[in-house]
């Protein structure tokens, strides 16, 4: 019997898992600017900032619509189908997030909602889910849920 | 200039273009017989250019990264400068600006813009490999985010923050296919109504078929030459360039832009005054030392129906929430107050990236010499462009008569 | 000026670079580094760059298709005006030439320059796909034909019609490994013996291993001013650029250029004059109003050893088939008549294309501000760069003191 | 029994084969310059030139050697080697060869000869031979001769 790999993430430091997952962005040490995602800028994006180190922080879970849209055609590569091969591709939604500390975060919208459930300024928390499943196992992701009101 | 105050110093000389279309053949052909056009149309002889400007392509192999010395190869080594701009969508902007900078330093005199694409069906998409640090590939890779998913962010915002509708949106693709109708160089020339804009697919909520534009191959080409130069070829009262915008952004670029997973934060500088696309006219404005009130034309980049009346916003046509009533009132038609899109603009050519930002100063440089046959805007003078490219690129033209 | 007309109005307030090596990281941490360096140097604000002109790179992705706006951003929007050029590895010289033309034209005050890259292991070669109207595609599939191969005819030709020997290949990379020794930018900073070049394996005949340069990751930027902003600065009696040249080929080009697998015929307009490679030269000796009797010191493109020969040759340095007299005689040395490469040359540093012709123009600037420590070219006013790019590019740059 | 596919030229229209095989250029009906390869170019090349046909034109077989090379390391794809797997690559020469016509062509040059056999100004005569197999076949492509002296 063989056990089937464990889930990791599409990409490794963006986003923590567990019962409250958090986006992660990176601060600078220097002038507290937040970027998201946390890529490993040698510089800080403040024009008017030289700091150069940036440290690990979560953000806020929950945000608002900035406006929402969804996917009724597949995407061409790299982008990869979660559906299992023979079974038909689904549509799926995104919504673009303000959060408290003055950032919009781009991210598909958790399973089994769509736009119809959204609209701009309604609630949504993050949470994390399988986004497909490559030679290395599933891989999961962040995405935003709408919180009922 | 009709008291128009702008710099001076560069004209407009001669335009021309490969018609849009799929048409299965090279780029390097469509951007040599745009070039021989415009060349034609200034009256200036290929051996008497001094500077060849290139929009490059990112789709067509080495000939296409450096595109510039690909023309001038094609049309005969004369020995010209030559240069390659690359800017996604403003890539035909930026030439220009690098032409019009070295005649205004005395350093060229007779330039040729050139911009010439093919393009693949469907979604544009990333060139292939794996690059985990490439912002335009993770927005696949991670979120499926295609372009048509940008415009239907802005699309859907409309709608819930100034009550736009579907059906408002569909009503710029039936004037833009009306004006195209009667030009040459667009590809679709049919008439369309509302309800086949409504009857198309949805590609992204709230986004139909006939709302996106397609993809085209074309090519289109401008000849600029100096003032003394002008002269020679003795053109009296020639359009000219005014401005040419190509500013960035100014942190922190608080709206969401292809292809970006995520805005920059408002954490340690708050947000700016101006969004980054107002920003880009108004550039352009105080450059020519003009207002929106002065322009007589506009070609935007209607990347998306809805993409259009964002526009007419960002360039100050109208006050922020109002196109929609600008539109419906018919001032956006040729014959209302502020004609946009008189070309047919994208939804009848479509989009073929280093070539657009060209084509839109061709067709101004049309309507202000009143050659636009069948879509003229009555004694327009004074007209400018908008577009919007990727990566904080964007741009924008004046031309004045 | 030491007697010298050339054009003014552009100085070269701030040079700065990343040191060239194998360092795996992203061509915008290189790119900022370096920008950071250069400003630094010119004691200017990146807040206060109104122009970010970046080289392009093709192997990183869409950001390095927009590198200008790539670091614009890295280094944190800043609302500047910006353009990315691309013209094989002319590049970093056609991005200078944008940035001067905006500010001779009065359109910019301060103008950040930058190019960086990361290159691949092994040869340079075409990205994936099949191309079978790309010649640089086709060269590969139909004959094989890398770019050593390119360097290796021109070498073999040397060797045939003016007696070069391998050994005198080799004692170019024996020059320019001693001037590099001291270079703190350079990647290889080891002395090398004519016995250890000929003791490495042959890649072409006749080059061997040691012959051709390296691919690298590096950068390299300049903070260009006009002449009332160096006022500003307080910049007294500094660096100027007296010109750069980046002409084409004048039909028909009569000497095989990479990556073309046939030169132009001579059926039907007779061959010019000059060469290509001698034209580049020729265009920037007469935009400074100087000639190469003038010049004190030179940043050649050696990609390969007896390429350094052709390019004294090119610019005037020497009469045809004379190089390798110089180079024996030591005059190509640092204390000789004509120093060659005194930064060690790309044999030190190895390629990395969008930023090498701006980090000869680095080079130059410290030298002719005798900051050159190490390797000083003793009381040099005016140097020249020559530097080769694929399809009909090459440039020139002309530094004045 | 399978019969073995015949062999077709690695770019159709650049050469002709048979007993005396011949490059292929495009020659501008305007003015008589030459172009090879012959793409199928819109414009003349001549930069006086206006014309815009061309005509299929061979040219001479023999020319004289420019420069020549080799190459004693493998080329990166899109180079497809020649021998089957297994099989160590073999190194090649190549030739630039001018042609009266007023032009240097570059060639691989024929199998059994390498840079000892050519210098400057020597005398060469174009071949067609096998330049490698592909799914379609063997695909063969022109190559420079030594010619006896
Ligand atoms: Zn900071
Ligand atoms: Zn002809």
């Amino acid at each position: 019997m063989t056990s089937s790999p464990p889930a990791t993430p599409v990409v490794e430091g963006w986003f923590t898992d567990g019962a409250e997952p958090a986006l992660i962005a990176a601060r600078c040490t220097a002038c507290g600017d937040l970027v998201f995602p946390p890529t490993a800028a040698a510089a800080c994006r403040n024009p008017r900032c030289a700091g150069e180190e940036h440290e690990a922080v979560a953000l806020s879970r929950r945000g608002r619509v900035w406006s929402c849209t969804d996917a009724q055609y597949q995407p061409p590569a790299p982008y990869v189908a979660p559906q299992t091969e023979g079974e038909p591709w689904r549509p799926f939604a995104l919504a673009a997030v303000e959060l408290p500390e003055g950032l919009v975060v781009l991210g598909q919208v958790a399973d089994g909602f769509g736009v119809g459930d959204l609209r701009v300024d309604s609630e949504v928390e993050l949470v994390v889910e399988v986004l497909h499943v490559d030679e290395s196992g599933p891989r999961t992701t962040y995405r935003w849920k709408p919180v009922a009101s | 200039m009709s008291g128009v105050s702008g710099r001076s110093g560069v004209v407009v000389a001669g335009v021309g273009m490969h018609p849009w279309g799929k048409w299965g053949r090279s780029f390097v052909e469509y951007g040599v017989h745009a070039a021989r056009r415009a060349l034609a149309d200034a009256g200036v002889a290929w051996a008497d250019v001094d500077l060849v400007v290139g929009g490059e392509t990112v789709r067509n192999g080495y000939a296409g990264y450096v595109a510039g010395s690909t023309f001038a190869q094609a049309l005969g080594w004369n020995g010209a400068r030559v240069a390659t701009s690359y800017a996604a969508c403003a890539t035909g902007a930026q030439a220009i600006d690098t032409a019009r900078a070295r005649i205004l330093a005395g350093l060229s005199d007779v330039a040729l813009v050139v911009g010439a694409d093919t393009t693949p069906k469907g979604f544009l998409k990333p060139n292939a490999g794996e690059r985990w640090d490439d912002p335009d590939w993770l927005r696949f890779r991670v979120l499926g985010m295609t372009n048509p998913m940008y415009f239907a962010l802005y699309a859907r915002r409309r709608m819930d923050l100034y009550g736009a509708t579907s059906e408002d949106f569909a009503a710029v693709k039936v004037k833009n296919a009306r004006h195209g109708l009667a030009n040459d160089n667009a590809r679709y020339r049919k008439e369309v109504s509302v309800e086949d804009v409504l009857a198309s697919a949805v590609v992204s909520d709230p986004l139909h078929l006939l709302d996106i534009c397609a993809t085209s191959d074309g090519a289109a080409a401008v000849v600029l030459v100096s003032d003394a130069c002008a002269a020679r070829l003795g053109l009296a009262d020639p359009v000219r360039v005014a401005a040419v915008s190509t500013v960035t952004p100014t942190y922190p670029q608080a709206v969401i832009d292809m292809p970006l997973l995520a805005t920059d934060s408002t954490a340690a500088v708050a947000a700016g005054e101006r969004t980054f696309k107002e920003s880009i006219g108004a550039a352009a404005y105080e450059e020519a030392g003009i207002g929106p009130e002065d322009v007589d034309v506009a070609e935007v980049y209607d990347l998306s129906t809805a993409l259009e009346l964002d526009w007419m916003e960002d360039l100050g046509l109208c006050a922020r929430g109002e196109a929609e009533s600008l539109l419906r009132a018919g001032e956006t038609t040729i014959g209302g107050r502020i004609p946009v899109n008189p070309s047919g603009g994208l939804a009848c050519f479509g989009e073929a990236v280093p070539a657009q930002a060209i084509a839109q100063v061709c067709e101004l440089a049309w309507q202000l010499r009143g050659q636009a046959t069948g879509r003229q805007v009555e004694g327009a003078r004074v007209g400018v462009t908008a577009n919007q490219g990727l990566f904080g690129h964007g741009s924008s033209v004046v031309l004045v008569r």
